[in-house]
């Protein structure tokens, strides 16, 4: 049987063709779907065994970024989205994604509460940053051990939640990925390593059973090492980049 | 002194947010909503007078070819 | 006005006309309408008097460009004929695909796919709303790419301001002052792009005193076509779509014939904020449409609106068509017909089909939510019939309107200048390299890059900056999954030299571009012209664009690099005078394999260090010069057969793999590039300028910043192999990679200078 | 009816769009200003309750965890 990955689409979401092809490359069929279409009862979330929301600017990011597409989906599918991640299925959220992730509720976690908000330099930014891999259930990132680097190009980065759900959060192990210097420590919130100001360094974080997970960086664009900004110091230009094994992972898991 | 200044498009340039902002409360069923504009707020504290706030204006916070700008002081 | 218009007047009664309805048509053209219309034995009406005004216009039909010249005592017909076009008639490469007709110039890429690049200005509206202004020059630009049916794939900007500490005292009445233009401009490049997910992948910020008030905002896309969804007919019977955004009166540049009234003065804004999501829904659309194979011929709205785009098409198809003006969806009730007709709204593309295709041509704009109607019939015959509800508001004769050749005659004439060589010399070379390093047009634009997304898409394979942040020579891009085959991209300019002498300038501009290309491994080469330039009718403004294009000519048929696309903005003046004539040169290249390109920084200790190209007295226009406050006389010139000789042979040694990194040599010299290349590559460099391959005699600061052209700093791993490949060029060893980050230069056993390579880059990166 | 929604930053988020239009009022010479706080202003109007507008704060246009708002009439 043909597994299957919706990349789900509104009005300015940019980034769909390339995360499709990466999903689409393990041997999982990825079909980007409108958001209208699913708004039109034409295609449901449950006909797939995966979902992501790519990076763009959904609906122009307007009143919040992601916020719009956030809401859309919280008030008109929320319960079949709970649905979706309680069944266990993967849901990655990259960039904007992220941000739809967190205001329609996913992330952190059902009921609970963050937001992604205008980075510390109060600018769009695009730039590579050093990310710590933090212990966790997040299936996205099994076997991910070293610090990797991703690219990351966002105006609307820096995450915030209340202390109390921090506190929750870090001993859940939801914290999956931390901006941090290049020898591996977190940042600290030093920029530029830190490109945004969120709080703890968050860059990335999944739901208390590992299958949701929304994260800033974009995998997608360090797919092939030929991608990483200093490829041309070695001469692996053909290996792997450090966002494939998260896609792997994601393969692997709707395999499983 | 502190100042309220206010930052919209002027008439007949596009406003996106607003109207985005429109369609959005419309799909989340808020079907009596006419028109939305939207604006940006500063305030601004400081040993000021209304001159100097409408020099910033021009100067810095509005674009007189496709902004208006009104300013009003906070007491 | 509603009523018609007679043009039964006597000549002052023509240029009055022309002056009250703002038409810009000179007296011989008010004249040609008049016996045109005196045939038809009836009097214009105001929306046709309108048509022909844009199609007319400088803007749509480049009268300077396209007209005679009396220069040197001889009048040349059609410049861009006789320079910039010849260059490609007389290469008549074959992977050429199209030239100087569409949108965009197009050329091959890997088998069906093609690469489409166009560049374009958008200088005044960024002078009176930067923010809208360059959001608009890109929306526009990437416009022209759908406008051949071209897939975006990439952005680049070329920026020129005025000084950032101008003094606010100076600036005239109601001129914005260089930094806030410079914010806002930026700025708007980067929500348009970022926002339409389109990298912006290569630029340049230039400053000089005379972009005061007129800054200069080039925008360029690049974008992928399928030759064989590559479309372009259009018969009697097919339909016209207009599809986007909503049309109101922005941008309608003839004011007024009625007097209006207040409320509707305010809507007609002169500018306008684009606004790239409903572009973005465009794009698909349109990939859509391409890709099933609907449609059979697309064009942008840009400048002129309607009346341009559909007049062209009539054109083009060497028909006619009967306008339905009523159906165009209006953001502002009760716009006249004129308004429509003309209006620049953003964000709207026009696309012809056969009848069969129209409903689901129509269907796919409606998945993406984007507003589309048929607009238009085309007609047998040769009558461009505009209607509104069931009037007919004008008619007007195409062959008539397309062919009627009036043309310009402009007077070139030599200013009289004289230049003088300074007498300047580096007491402290380390001090100079670092206030060079700091100068804004040298410094680190890190700051404005990074507000741009240049990886969505994932294709960027050599972005902007490289290695530790060092400025990249050209752009590699990706474009195919499936394909290791790369599109490079890269710009060159240089304003300064043309305050001596216009001809090298755009020679200097032309190699630069090739150069920065070559380096990276780029090949194949093709170029677009881009003049900013004062106002033509001056005879010595028009001297420096003569002048411009015969460089243009000499030195690209040199290179073997046709044009293939460009574009003129005239008359960039303001009350501080004309701008600096600005020539932006933009190379489009491509590479087999982009596991072979090149970056700029330096990878490894003990790797040598070659300088490619030789050395001369040529300071002339040289940013040394201009820190020691001169200009001087001694131009950079190009060698153009030299020098392709020698990117020939660099190409050779990229490709035999011993090429670790590669940099041009441009503003501030050899030093300057020395510096950049170790500081981004986070080693040390000790270099001899005894090695230094020279013409004639030349001091130590001579050596360390001339800006002599065609030259590389290039870091090899195999000296042999890299010297095989040169071989029969000019070029030399002149040092080797170190482990401690120092840059040292020698004269033989002499310190020049030493010093620790994150000083360098500390003043580099706070230049601005 | 027509509303007017201001959304500003909580207390305890750092305002980072007010901190560099400072930083950028201090560069062109204002060297008065003390402080500076932006907001965003919709305008909404519809046949709307107070209580309809409040909702789409809670629903749309404010971030709990993020923003404050505020809610008044406009005549
Ligand atoms: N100065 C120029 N140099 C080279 N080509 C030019 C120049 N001006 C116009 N062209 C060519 O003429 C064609 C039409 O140009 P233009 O009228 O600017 O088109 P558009 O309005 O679509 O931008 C383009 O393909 C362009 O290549
Ligand atoms: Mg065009």
């Amino acid at each position: 049987m043909a597994y299957k990955v919706c990349i789900i689409r509104a009005p300015g979401t940019n980034c769909d063709r390339e995360t499709a092809l990466c999903i689409g490359s393990l041997g999982i069929e990825a079909e980007v779907v409108h958001v209208k279409r699913i708004m039109d009862g034409q295609t449901h979330f449950s006909d797939f065994d995966g979902l992501i929301i790519p990076g763009g600017f959904s609906f122009g990011d307007h009143v919040r970024a992601g916020a719009l597409l956030g809401k859309i989906l919280k008030e008109r599918f929320g319960d079949e989205l709970v649905q979706f991640s309680a069944d266990g299925k993967p849901i990655l959220g990259i960039c904007n994604g992220f941000q739809v992730l967190v205001e329609c509720g996913l992330l952190p976690g059902r009921g609970a509460l963050g937001a992604l908000t205008t980075n510390l330099s109060s600018h769009f930014e695009c730039r590579w940053v050093d990310l710590k891999v933090e212990e966790s259930d997040c299936i996205f990132t099994r076997g991910l051990r070293r610090g990797i680097r991703l690219p990351v190009a966002h105006g609307e980065g820096r995450f915030l939640v209340t202390e109390g759900e921090l506190q929750e959060m870090t001993e859940a192990n939801q914290l999956v990925f931390r901006y941090a210097l290049e020898k591996g420590e977190a940042a600290g919130g030093s920029y530029p390593e830190n490109p945004n100001g969120s709080v703890e360094d968050i860059a990335g974080i999944c739901n208390k059973a590992g299958n949701v997970f929304g994260l800033m960086p974009h995998p997608e664009r360090a797919f092939y090492r030929f991608m990483h900004p200093r490829w041309t110091k070695s001469d692996d230009a053909d290996s792997w980049g450090d966002g494939y094994k998260i896609f792997k992972n994601m393969a692997e898991y709707i395999r499983r | 002194m502190k100042w309220e200044v206010r930052i919209s498009y002027k008439k007949g340039v596009l406003d996106s947010e607003g109207e985005s902002t429109l369609s959005g409360l419309k799909t989340l069923g808020f079907n009596n909503v006419d028109n939305v504009k939207a604006a940006k707020v500063y305030l601004i504290e400081g040993n000021l007078t209304r001159r100097d706030v409408e020099e910033m204006c021009e100067r810095l916070l509005a674009n007189p070819v496709s902004q208006d700008y009104s300013i009003s002081e906070v007491k | 006005m509603a009523g018609p218009i007679s043009l039964d007047v006597d000549d002052t009664g023509l240029i009055a006309i022309s002056r009250d309805m703002q038409l810009s048509l000179s007296l011989e053209e008010m004249k040609a309408l008049k016996s045109h219309y005196h045939a038809l034995g009836r009097s214009a009406t105001g929306i046709e008097l309108e048509t022909f005004a844009q199609t007319w216009s400088e803007h749509c039909c480049h009268k300077t460009f396209r007209g005679e010249v009396e220069f040197e005592g001889r009048t040349i017909s059609n410049l861009l004929k006789t320079t910039i076009a010849k260059v490609t008639a007389d290469l008549n490469p074959d992977w050429c695909f199209s030239v100087f007709e569409d949108n965009a110039g197009i050329v091959d890429f890997d088998g069906d796919t093609a690469i489409a690049f166009k560049v374009e200005t958008h200088n005044h509206p960024s002078a009176l709303e930067p923010f809208g202004g360059a959001a608009t020059g890109v929306g526009g630009v990437i416009r022209d790419i759908l406008g051949v049916w071209g897939e975006p794939i990439a952005n680049t900007d070329v920026l020129c301001f005025g000084p950032l500490d101008y003094p606010y005292k100076r600036l005239p009445a109601g001129m914005k002052h260089p930094s806030f233009i410079y914010k806002y401009v930026t700025a708007g490049i980067g929500h348009y792009g970022n926002n339409m997910g389109i990298p912006t992948v290569n630029g340049a910020i230039y400053f000089d005193e005379s972009y005061v008030g007129n800054p200069l905002v080039y925008c360029g896309t690049v974008g992928l076509v399928k030759k064989s969804r590559y479309k372009r007919v259009i018969k009697p019977g097919f339909s016209m779509i207009l599809a986007g955004g909503k049309t109101g009166r922005d941008g309608i540049h003839g004011v007024t014939f009625a007097s209006v009234d207040l409320s509707t003065e305010q809507e007609r804004s002169v500018v306008q904020i684009g606004d790239p999501i409903e572009e973005e829904k465009v794009r698909r659309a349109v990939i859509e449409i391409r890709d099933q194979g609907l449609g059979s011929a697309i064009t942008d709205l840009g400048g002129g609106g309607l009346s341009s785009a559909i007049g062209e098409m009539t054109e083009l198809g060497g028909c006619g068509a009967d306008v339905h003006l009523e159906r165009v969806p209006l953001k502002h009730p009760g716009m006249l017909p004129w308004e429509i007709w003309t209006s620049e709204s953003q964000e709207r593309m026009l696309v012809c089909a056969p009848v069969d295709d129209v409903e689901a041509i129509l269907g796919v704009f409606a998945d993406e939510e984007v507003e589309a109607v048929v607009v238009a019939e085309f007609t047998e015959g040769e009558s461009l019939r505009l209607m509104h509800t069931d009037t007919v508001v004008g008619e007007i004769n195409v062959p008539f309107l397309f062919g009627t050749n009036i043309r310009t005659l402009r007077v070139a004439t030599q200013p009289e200048r004289s230049f003088s060589e300074p007498s300047v010399r580096s007491t402290d070379p380390g001090a100079d390299l670092r206030a060079l390093l700091a100068m804004p047009n040298i410094a680190s634009k890190e700051n404005v890059v990074r507000t741009y997304d240049h990886e969505v898409k994932a294709q960027t394979v050599l972005k902007p900056l490289q290695g530790l942040d060092g400025p990249g020579d050209a752009a590699v891009l990706k474009p195919l999954f499936d394909s290791y085959k790369g599109v490079v991209i890269s710009n060159g300019m240089n304003p300064e030299y043309g305050k001596i002498d216009p001809y090298h300038m755009a020679a200097c501009a032309i190699d630069e571009a090739i150069r920065n290309n070559i380096a990276v491994g780029g090949r194949r080469i093709a170029l677009l012209d881009n003049f900013c330039w004062g106002n033509p009718e001056r005879p010595d403004r028009m001297w420096g664009l003569v002048r411009a294009s015969q460089a243009c000519y000499d030195v690209a048929l040199e290179f073997e690099t046709p044009f293939i696309s460009g574009k003129d903005s005239l008359y960039n003046e303001t009350e501080l005078g004309p701008i600096t004539p600005t020539l932006l040169i933009s190379a489009l290249g491509v590479m087999p394999d982009i596991r072979r390109a090149v970056s700029m920084d330096l990878k490894e200790t003990g790797n040598k260090i070659f300088i490619v190209g030789a050395t001369k007295d040529e300071l002339g226009g040289s940013h040394f010069y201009k820190l020691k406050g001169s200009l001087g006389k001694n131009v950079p010139k190009v060698n153009a057969r030299e020098a392709k000789a020698s990117f020939d042979a660099l190409t050779k040694a990229i490709d035999s793999g011993c090429v670790r990194s590669c940099h041009d040599l441009s503003e501030g010299g050899l030093a300057v590039a020395a510096s950049e290349t170790s500081f981004a590559g986070g080693l040390g460099i000790e270099l001899d300028l005894d090695k230094i391959p020279r013409k004639g005699e030349l001091s130590t600061e001579k050596l360390l910043f001339s800006e002599s052209q065609s030259r590389f700093l290039v870091e090899t791993c195999d000296s042999a192999a890299f010297e095989k490949a040169m071989a029969g060029t000019v070029f030399s060893e002149i040092g080797r990679v170190t482990g401690d980050k120092r840059l040292r230069i020698t004269a033989g056993t002499a310190t020049v200078l030493n010093i620790d390579i994150n000083r360098l880059k500390g003043s580099w990166k706070n230049g601005l």
